[in-house]
This record gives C-alpha cells, structure tokens and sequence, in this order.
C-alpha cells in the first residue's frame, strides 16, 4: 500500500498536519528541556532529523526481511546504532553544542516519534517515501524547538541565535526551565485557537 | 463555604480582616505600601473582568475574590519592589493561575501564592533584596523616591538563616523585646506579613465567624513551633518555636492563605494532615532549604495534595460507587 | 573483577553490621563534624588532659590531599575528659571524608587514627530524596513527558503506571550497572552504552511482563498494558546515563533508580488527582486536553521550585 | 522451532550489521574528538594567558605539565610528581608528607602518551614496583618564555549549587590570578548559570595572592562603572579606563551574582582552595628540585 503523496506533500505533512511537537503531542521532553535557544533547538532538530531520515531508510531498506515477531527490537536496534553514530559526531566535532544538550541527544532513542515513524510508515513505504516523510517529520520537529526557542530566548534573554535584538532581558522567566512547560502549552493553545477559527472561516 | 451567608459576604469580610494590616504597613514602611497595594488590587479587578470577558464568562468583579488576590500578592512582597512587578503577578494569578482552569472555584493553586512564586523567579534580585528597615521617627513618605539598594534591609529569617543567632539578636534586639517587637510588627519584611497581632486578631474573628475552621492554623503554626523547637537550634530541642511562628509568613500564610476555600480539603481530617505538611515542608525550607522562607512553597506544594487527602478520607456514604477494577483503562 | 565484588561485600557488612560490633574496643567511640569549623570526637576513656589539649598531636587532613595539613586551633576538652572537640581556624569541607591522626593520647609514642564524614547512610538517602524531590526528573529535568501527560488522566492508571515504571526502572537500572562496571568500563565499550542500555530496558520489560503472568496474572491484567508504554519513557534510559557518567557504585545506582520512580510516581499521581478534579472545571475550548495540562505541569514546576538547593544530608 | 531459528539468526545479523557501522563511527570520530578536545584545552589556555590568533604565544614559550599522584606503600602515603627533565625523558618524584624528598625514578614515556592517562599510569607503576598503589589526582600545567616561568594554569572542580563546576585558573608566578574559565557547569541559566559570563569572571582578574586569602562574597550588586569595565568586550570602553576603574575595585570582594550566592560563593571559595593549595605544593616542589639539584625545564 504505497502512498499517494508526493515528495513535497510528505515533507509537509510532517512540517505542519502532522507536526511531532505541536500535533502529535510527542518528544516532549526536549522541547521543555533544553528549548531555551533557537541554537539549541536547532542543533537537536539536526540530530533527530538526522536520526529520523537514516532509521526510515534503513527499515525501509530491509523491510522485507524485518521478521514480524521482532519488529520493535529491530526498530530499537536501529534507532539506537544511529543515535550512538549522532553522538559519536557530535561529541566529536561540535564538542561545545554537544555539551549544551547533555543528555538530550542520547535520548533521541526514547523519543517516540521515531519508532511511530518506523512503525507506522517506514515499515510499509518505498525507500523513497520513507525518506522524504523522514524529513519532513525532522524539519517538522525542528520548526517546533525553533519556534519555541524563538520565544523563550527572545522573551528571556532578548536575543536569537545568540544575536543581541533587544538590548535588555525582558523577563528572566521564560529562560527558567518552568517556563517551557507554559510556552508549550500556550503555543499548543494559540495553534488550536487557528485551527479552531479556520475551520469557522471555512464553514462559514 | 459551610456557612448560609453568600460568598460574596464572606470574601468582602475577608477583605475587611486585611485593611488593618495593610493600614499599619503604611505606618512601618512608609506610604508606598498602600500604592502596591492599590496597583495590585486594581490589576487583579482588571485582570479579573478581561480574562472573563475574553473567556466568555460572566464577569464577577464584584465578588471581592480578585480583591483578596490583589491584597494577597501585595502582602507577600517585599516593600520597596517596583511597581510593575504587582502587575505582572496579578497576569499569573487571575489568568494562567485560575480562569485558565476554569474560574473560580476551579484552581488548584492558591493565586497569590502562584503569583509570588512567579515573581520570585523572574525578579530573583527585586523579590530578595527590596526589604526596607521601618520607620523610626521619620515621615511615612520618607522612602519615596529614594534608591532602594541604599536602604535595603534584611528580613529576621535571612539573617538567621545565614549569619546565625548571634547577629540575629545583634541585628533585632535582645530577647524579651524582640517577641514584643515582632508582635507588633516592627520589623523588616513582606508589606503585610509582619504584625503578628492584627493577623491573629483578623483571623480569629474569621474563625468566630465560621468562614475558616481552626484545623488548619492551628495545626500548620503547631507543626512549626514543634519542628523547630527541635530542630532549629544548635542542639537538639534548642530552638525558639515562638520566634518561627512570629518571624516569615508563617501567620498570614495559617490564617489567610492554607484556608483558601478552594484549594485546601474540606474535611476536618485532612485539614489537620493537611496543616501539619505544611508545617513540615516550611520548616525543612527554612532550616535546609536554598530559600529563607519556606511558608509559600510549602502551602503550592501541599495544595494538590489537598484533593488527594479528602479523597482518601472521603465519609463513606458519600463515597461514589468504586470504579470497576482491573484493565488499567 | 572479583576484588571489586569482595569489596561492595565488605561495605555492605561495613554498613550494617559494624558499628555494632565496633564499638567498646576502639578508643575513638563516635566522631562526627559539629559546627562548620568543628569536629567533635568521643573517647571510650578518660584521656591524659594535656597530650589532648596539645594541638601539636593533631594531624589532620582530607583524604584526597593527604599532603595538605589542616590547622587545628583549639582542642577543647569536656570536663570528664571523654569527649573532645577540635577547633579548626578555617571551616571545614564537609563534603570530603577527613583523616584525623592524635599522638601520644593512650601512651607516649602511640597513635589513634580515624577518619570523619559525613553518614554514608545520609548521603545514599540524600541521593533517593534529591532523585524523588529536588530533581524530580518529571518537574525539574523535564524528562518522561510523553508517557507522564498520557498516563495522567485517571488516578488508577496514574498508580498502575507509576508502581510499574518503578518495578522496571530498578531492576534495569541494576542490571545496566552491572553491565556498565564489568563489562562496558574494562572492555573499552563505552560507546555502546545507548544499544546496550535501551537492550536491558526491553529486555527487562520482557522478563517483568513474562514473569507477572505466570505468577500472578490478575496483577499483570492491571498492570501489563503499561509495560509496553515504560520503554518509551525517557527516564528508563536517562537513569543508566546518570550513573554512568557519575560513577555510581551499586548503592547509589539503587537509590537512584528507587528516586526516579518514585518520583515519577509523585508527580503522576499528583497530576492525576488534579486533572480527574479539573474533569468537572469548564475549561476553555482552546486550552482543552494536553495545552492545559501543560499549563497545570508549569504550576506544580513553578511549585517545586521551593525544593531547589534543599540539603537535608 | 524453524522460526526461532530464523530470528536468531536475522537479529544476530543485524546486530552484527549495526556493530559494523558504530564502530566504523567510532574509528573515525575517536581521533578527531581526542584532537578536538586537545585542541579545545589549549585554546582555553591560550586565552586565559590572552594570546588569541592575531596576538600569538612566542616562540620562546613553551608548555610544561605536571601530574601529581598520590601513593600509598606499606599503608604509608606519600605524594608524588610526574615531571618533564630538561634533557628529555621524565622523572617521578616522591616526596612524603612533611615535604621530605624520599625517590626519584625515571620514567619511560614519550612526549606524545604522557598526556594519557592509562599510559602514565602504566609506566609509573613499572617504574616504581609492584607493592605500591597510585591515584592520579590532578595536573598543573606550567608555562615558561625563555626557561622563565610566566604562568601557571590550574584545572579544578568543586562542587556548586546543582552539581560540579570544573573550571581553570591562570596564576603568574607570584600567584596572582591571570584569569579563570569555567569549563564544565549545570547551574540554572539565567541565575548560577551567570557564572560564565565576561562581567563574573573578569571580577577575579588581577586578585594578588594575599587579597584572593581573604576573599569575600558581599551582597550588593556591581557598581555599574565597575560592570561596564568588567564588560569591556560589550561596552567598548577604552583601555585605560577599564584599568583605572579596575584598579579602583582591586581590593575589593566578589560581587555575588543576583539571585545566585551560593553558585557565587561555590566559586569562590573553590578558587581560594586551589590556589591555596597550589601555592603549598609547588614551594614544596620547587624546595626538592632545588635540593636534589633535579633539571627541570620549568
């Protein structure tokens, strides 16, 4: 059962219908935890893309020889070999990123989003689709930890990307790790009051 | 909440127990009190009739609860700190801290204290160092416009906490005067926390009146008294369990703020276990924790506790039929 | 790898058997440190008043920096001359165990050596306390979000999830110990942690899963659909990496492990008790579900932000 | 039966795919990490000492390190050192207790493995006999411009209000502070976590020996003139006037980080001990090089 959707369809699908953080409610923890900065975002974002495109593709790749009855360790075996090669990297050649996510990118293996990736989609789909859904689902994942990046660091510290925009610190508050908790559930708000309000518009 | 008069009877008395307080804080700290106050209070009632009306709710300014928030948040925060920062708190408390959750009735956190928590962590140097020595001979206007930094005081819990007793007594005097002192509230600290005696005289009129039941005061200031009477000190069993109860917020926090009708349990057994936690968990921040003043963390952190004590001794005949067992869900 | 079994032995007898035993015949009977600048020593004897009040007898020193002597101002002797205690003029770091050596006490030529720290006991529980409290991994490291916020909605999930997860994440975390110190940290492996770690996790939800349905299967239908949901937990994966990082011996991992699960428990019992209450509260469309959970999670974050810096220990 | 078969083999073929690929990772990344981590530790010396790329260390400057042990023989302890000889080659030098010179061994060991720590350990216990145990306890790092010592650099960790906080001094040779980084931290951003900021550690730039012994916490915030020269990356204020101002506030205690005391004071006092410390051991040293008439290149 291939999919129907295009390369660019799949790559936004992951972005905006179908957004891990904000729509899919998973991998939570890093968005709370280190989403302080945009850079910090960013840098996890590349390594769960990273992560995300090689497992697809890998399950993808063996799809058919996968035994059904050890379908979920295959996954985590997969999961867990890429992860450890993002870390070996960045460790490293980004010694002082890497240092900044601590735990985080080895827990990329917990995050659920990846093995409901395999399991839902990768599984199932052409080499090909299962890479560019990998993608999407990577950027989509990025653009959430940017966005909440982007508000937390402009609010608490009155910069982006490390960049002084606003001169001051607005409110200390929003860089505190508490604050993640409110930004997402506000944003998962906002997000809801659109669609809400789209489908008014729509209806209408 | 037991009682047949209307809440908003209760909330407006409430609000009549809080002036006195306020009125002599004017008298300590100078009149800057009564503008924090009034900016909070205000802000509240504001944030209070938007969130409603955002919300599309009802609006109920007039039941006083966002007049008692305002006074709370007020009450709890140092004297000389900026005015914008009352403002802020009041977003926290009404909107995220109660209408969010559902209105009134619904939250689960006591505002005030949410608000100050809040506040605590945002402006970690205004919320700890914008304490001011009161008055002694000079006009009630004498800190206006003056640089706080140049002023500030430390609270009697700081000092303890970390220079020890003897710059405690050095700082605040010797030890037959400083109960009186402290009861009367000359002495550093929150705009409204600090005269022991109208905040007991406010609440004992509150318990005469069947608003608050006796349960959670007494045994939260218990508790206190007798943890750090056996903790506070050099030794074992040397501590001053008068002092504890006198000196923070531990009063106010007994009379005004644990006995929030909604965010405290309702039965009388829970209410005890309830009081003692807090005691408990205000002693252990006072004496081990990174803060000098533990009453505020400790009554959020016993307010979810709350639903879960009355559902643990919920009386039996009202007791809803048990959910079916096994399954998980 | 056999010495480092015999000694874990030995501090397990160390622990709970010893100080019973010890005591009577040492002359040093109980030690510990008093005010910041101070330790406190009591003798099993009357000791000799002026060898004991001569500071020159004294050698003292942290057990890392041997070669660092330590000033030892004062001795002030009790008045039965049973107990001492040692005025330092600089306070003391308590955080490290300090070897003190007294000469000439007993006899002329003697020396009584003993070292002072802090109670072992006290520390493994202030490691349990800050794993449960202070660090709590749901509310201060932000960690096991998906399967918090999915499981927290009625109370008897909350506690089914909660007693699972703890059952697992000791047992794993043991087990990953294990692999961690004698197999991992000899071989040179290290870089296989995250296969290795997740392995053990799966493979202890599938020995728990296996072994609660043949012993008691009315435990496992209450149980058993979580089991699956533990493995997706980061906190399951996140406790092997702390105590690997931090070198953690086989008591510490234990606390640890025990902390993070009750911890875990606390906050989703917690949260659980407050959203079936929230069930009832009218609740903004937009906010409904996860958006106002996360708002109540920020609360009780903001809450246990009154524990940070807590040093019971 | 045939289908456990089957699943053993394809997950053990699997596994053995995966271990190809981590290792492969592993060959290739573990050199460039260890080169990286080098490179990055001699950065941070580099600009603690302020030699940055336009401005570089001089030729004549050379980088001498010190590993100092701890050994036990016959249950009595002794503390040891690994030092460079001037004429190649390394010695490890024991001295008891009291400061008294006790042993010096040779030690065979090229330049390129002392820096790891197996290796040493290796070669020491070779040189010094089997009955006697060793614990690697830190390095001091020594720098010297034409044989004549110019700084000393002192990696530490002490533990801060979260968990450990690893950082580096630079000391000149009268044990003034050069400088100091904080390499390694988790303290709350926004409060501990201002610890790494230009404003906190530029406040312990310049501290003479006998100011850094007394050294306090006090309460107040900065001074702003004092903070726009600690900041004098950010602000641009001219030279002269960061070193008029600087000069003004030599005297004077550690401003505590708002919010922040105990992450403040954590590093204090960290930095008094090491320093403390370190002065004690290398008059010590320094007497039995002396005596023993051993050439060090330092």
């Amino acid at each position: 059962m291939a999919t129907d959707k295009s390369n660019i369809q799949l790559v936004v699908n992951g972005i905006l219908n179908e957004n891990p953080i904000f729509r899919l409610v998973l991998s939570m923890c890093p968005a709370v935890g280190i989403s302080t900065t945009m850079m910090n975002g960013l840098m996890l974002g590349v390594a769960v893309l990273f992560v995300q495109v090689f497992s697809s593709v890998t399950i993808s790749i063996f799809k058919n020889v996968i035994h059904p009855r050890i379908r979920i360790p295959t996954y985590t075996l997969a999961i867990a070999t890429w992860v450890t090669v993002i870390d070996l990297v960045l460790a490293a050649y980004m010694p002082e990123a890497y240092a900044k996510m601590g735990i985080f990118v080895k827990l990329i293996v917990a995050f659920a989003i990846i093995t409901m990736r395999l399991e839902m989609f990768a599984c199932k789909e052409s080499v090909n689709a299962s890479f560019w859904d990998g993608i999407g689902m990577g950027l989509g994942f990025m653009a959430g930890m940017m966005a909440i990046g982007f508000l937390r660091e402009l609010l608490g510290l009155g910069t982006l990307m490390g960049y002084d925009i606003l001169g001051f610190k607005p409110l200390l508050f929003f860089v505190l790790p508490c604050a993640g908790f409110f930004v997402v559930g506000l944003m998962m708000a906002f997000f809801n009051y659109i669609e809400i309000a789209y489908k008014k518009a729509k209806r209408a | 909440m037991r009682s047949n008069e209307s809440v908003e009877k209760i909330m407006w008395t409430v609000v009549a127990c809080l002036v006195p307080p306020l009125v002599l804080s004017v008298f300590i700290f100078g009149i800057q009190t009564l503008i924090i106050t009034a900016i909070s209070v205000i802000s509240c009632v504001a944030m209070e009739a938007i969130s409603q009306k955002l919300l599309g709710r009802k609006v109920t300014i007039k039941d006083g609860s966002a007049v008692i928030t305002g006074m709370l948040i007020a009450f709890i925060i140092p004297p000389g700190v900026p005015y914008l920062l009352p403002v802020l708190g009041a977003v926290m408390a009404i909107y995220i801290g109660k209408h969010l959750l559902g209105g009134i009735g619904y939250n689960i956190f006591n505002p005030a204290l949410l608000a100050r928590a809040f506040l605590l962590a945002t402006f970690p140097v205004a919320m700890t160092s914008a304490w001011l020595p009161p008055l002694q001979d000079s006009s009630i206007f004498h800190y206006m416009g003056t640089s706080i930094d140049a002023v500030s005081a430390a609270t009697p819990l700081a000092v303890l906490k970390e220079q020890g007793l003897a710059a405690f007594t050095e700082s605040f005097g010797a030890a037959p005067n400083i109960y009186t002192t402290f009861f009367l509230g000359w002495r550093p600290g929150s705009i409204g926390e600090t005269s022991g005696l109208l905040i007991i005289l406010g609440g004992l009129y509150l318990i005469y009146r069947g608003y608050i039941t006796w349960h959670i005061p007494a045994s939260m200031l218990g508790t206190i008294a007798l943890l750090t009477w056996a903790f506070g000190g050099e030794t074992t069993f040397s501590g001053d369990p008068l002092l504890a109860v006198l000196s923070g917020g531990a009063l106010l926090g007994a009379f005004f703020m644990a006995t929030d009708y909604v965010s405290c349990p309702t039965n009388k057994k829970s209410q005890l276990i309830y009081g003692i936690g807090i005691g408990a968990l205000t002693v252990l921040i006072r004496l081990k924790g990174g803060y000098p003043e533990g009453v505020c963390y400790a009554i959020l952190l016993m307010n979810p506790v709350s639903s879960v004590l009355d559902s643990w001794f919920k009386p039996k005949r009202f007791a809803p039929p048990a959910p079916p067992k096994g399954g998980g869900k | 790898m056999k010495n480092i079994m015999t000694r874990h032995f030995l501090t397990l007898l160390l622990l709970f058997v010893l100080p019973g035993l010890a005591q009577g015949q040492e002359l040093v009977m109980d030690k510990g440190f008093g005010a910041d600048n101070e330790i406190i020593v009591t003798f099993s004897q009357a000791v000799d008043q002026d060898e004991a009040a001569n500071t020159a007898n004294y050698t003292v020193y942290e057990e890392p920096d041997p070669d660092i002597r330590l000033q030892v101002k004062e001795v002030i002797l009790a008045s039965d001359q049973k107990s001492a205690s040692l005025l330092f003029s600089e306070p003391l770091n308590t955080t490290q165990t300090h070897v003190v050596t007294i000469a000439n006490l007993v006899a002329p030529q003697s020396q009584t050596t003993f070292s002072v720290a802090k109670s072992y006991l006290g520390y493994l529980l202030g490691i349990l306390v800050s794993a449960m409290l202070i660090n709590n991994f749901v509310f201060t490291k932000y960690l096991g979000l998906c399967v918090f916020f999915g499981t927290s909605k009625r109370k008897d999930t909350a506690k089914g999830m909660g007693i699972t997860f703890t059952i697992v994440i000791v047992v794993s975390a043991i087990m990953s110990w294990f692999f961690y110190q004698f197999i991992l940290k000899p071989f040179d492996l290290n870089f296989l942690q995250i296969v290795i770690f997740i392995g053990l996790v799966s493979l202890t939800v599938q020995a728990v899963d296996t072994v609660l349905r043949k012993v008691n299967p009315a435990l496992f239908n209450s149980f058993g659909v979580f089991l699956v949901l533990v493995i997706a937990n980061c906190v399951i994966i996140a406790v092997p990496l702390i105590l690997a990082d931090n070198e953690y011996n086989f008591f510490e991992t234990f606390m640890l492990s025990l902390g993070a699960g009750g911890g875990f428990l606390l906050a989703l019992y917690l949260m659980s008790s407050v959203r079936e209450r929230m069930d009832l509260a009218n609740i903004p469309p937009t906010f409904k579900g996860v958006p106002i959970a996360f708002i109540v999670a920020g609360q009780f974050a903001l809450a246990f932000l009154g524990f940070s810096g807590l040093q019971i220990f | 039966m045939k289908d456990i078969i089957t699943i053993i083999i394809r997950l053990t073929l699997s596994c053995i795919l995966a271990g190809i690929v981590m290792g492969t990772t592993l060959i290739f990344t573990s050199n460039a990490k260890k080169h990286n981590e080098h490179a990055n530790e001699q950065k941070t010396m580099f600009g603690l000492l302020g030699y940055t790329k336009d401005n570089p260390a001089p030729e004549s400057s050379a980088i001498h390190e010190a590993y100092r042990y701890v050994v036990t023989k016959d249950e009595a302890l002794s503390v040891g050192y690994l030092v460079p000889l001037a004429d190649k080659g390394f010695t490890f030098i024991t001295i008891d207790l009291d400061g008294n010179f006790l042993a010096a061994n040779p030690v065979d060991i090229s330049q390129a493995l002392v820096i790891e720590e197996k290796e040493r350990n290796k070669v020491i216990g070779a040189a010094l006999g089997d009955d006697t145990s060793l614990r690697y306890a830190d390095k001091t790092i020594i720098v010297t411009d034409n044989g004549q010592r110019i700084a000393y650099l002192l990696p530490g960790a002490f533990p801060g209000f979260k968990t450990f906080i690893s950082m580096m001094l630079a000391l000149d040779p009268s044990f003034a502070i050069l400088g100091l980084e904080i390499m390694e931290h988790e303290e709350d951003p926004g409060l501990g976590g201002e610890i790494e900021q230009d404003y906190f550690k530029n406040q312990f730039k310049g501290k003479s020996f006998a100011a850094l012994k007394k050294l306090e916490v006090v309460k107040t915030p900065i001074p702003t003139d004092f903070l726009k020269a600690l900041e004098a990356k950010k602000s641009g204020m001219s030279e002269a006037d960061v070193a008029a101002i600087k000069e003004q506030y030599m005297d004077k205690d550690i401003y505590a980080l708002t919010g922040a005391t105990i992450s403040t004071v954590a590093v204090t006092n960290g930095a008094k001990a090491i320093v403390k410390k370190f002065a004690y051991r290398i008059s010590i040293l320094d007497n039995v090089l002396k005596e023993q008439q051993i050439a060090v290149p330092f």
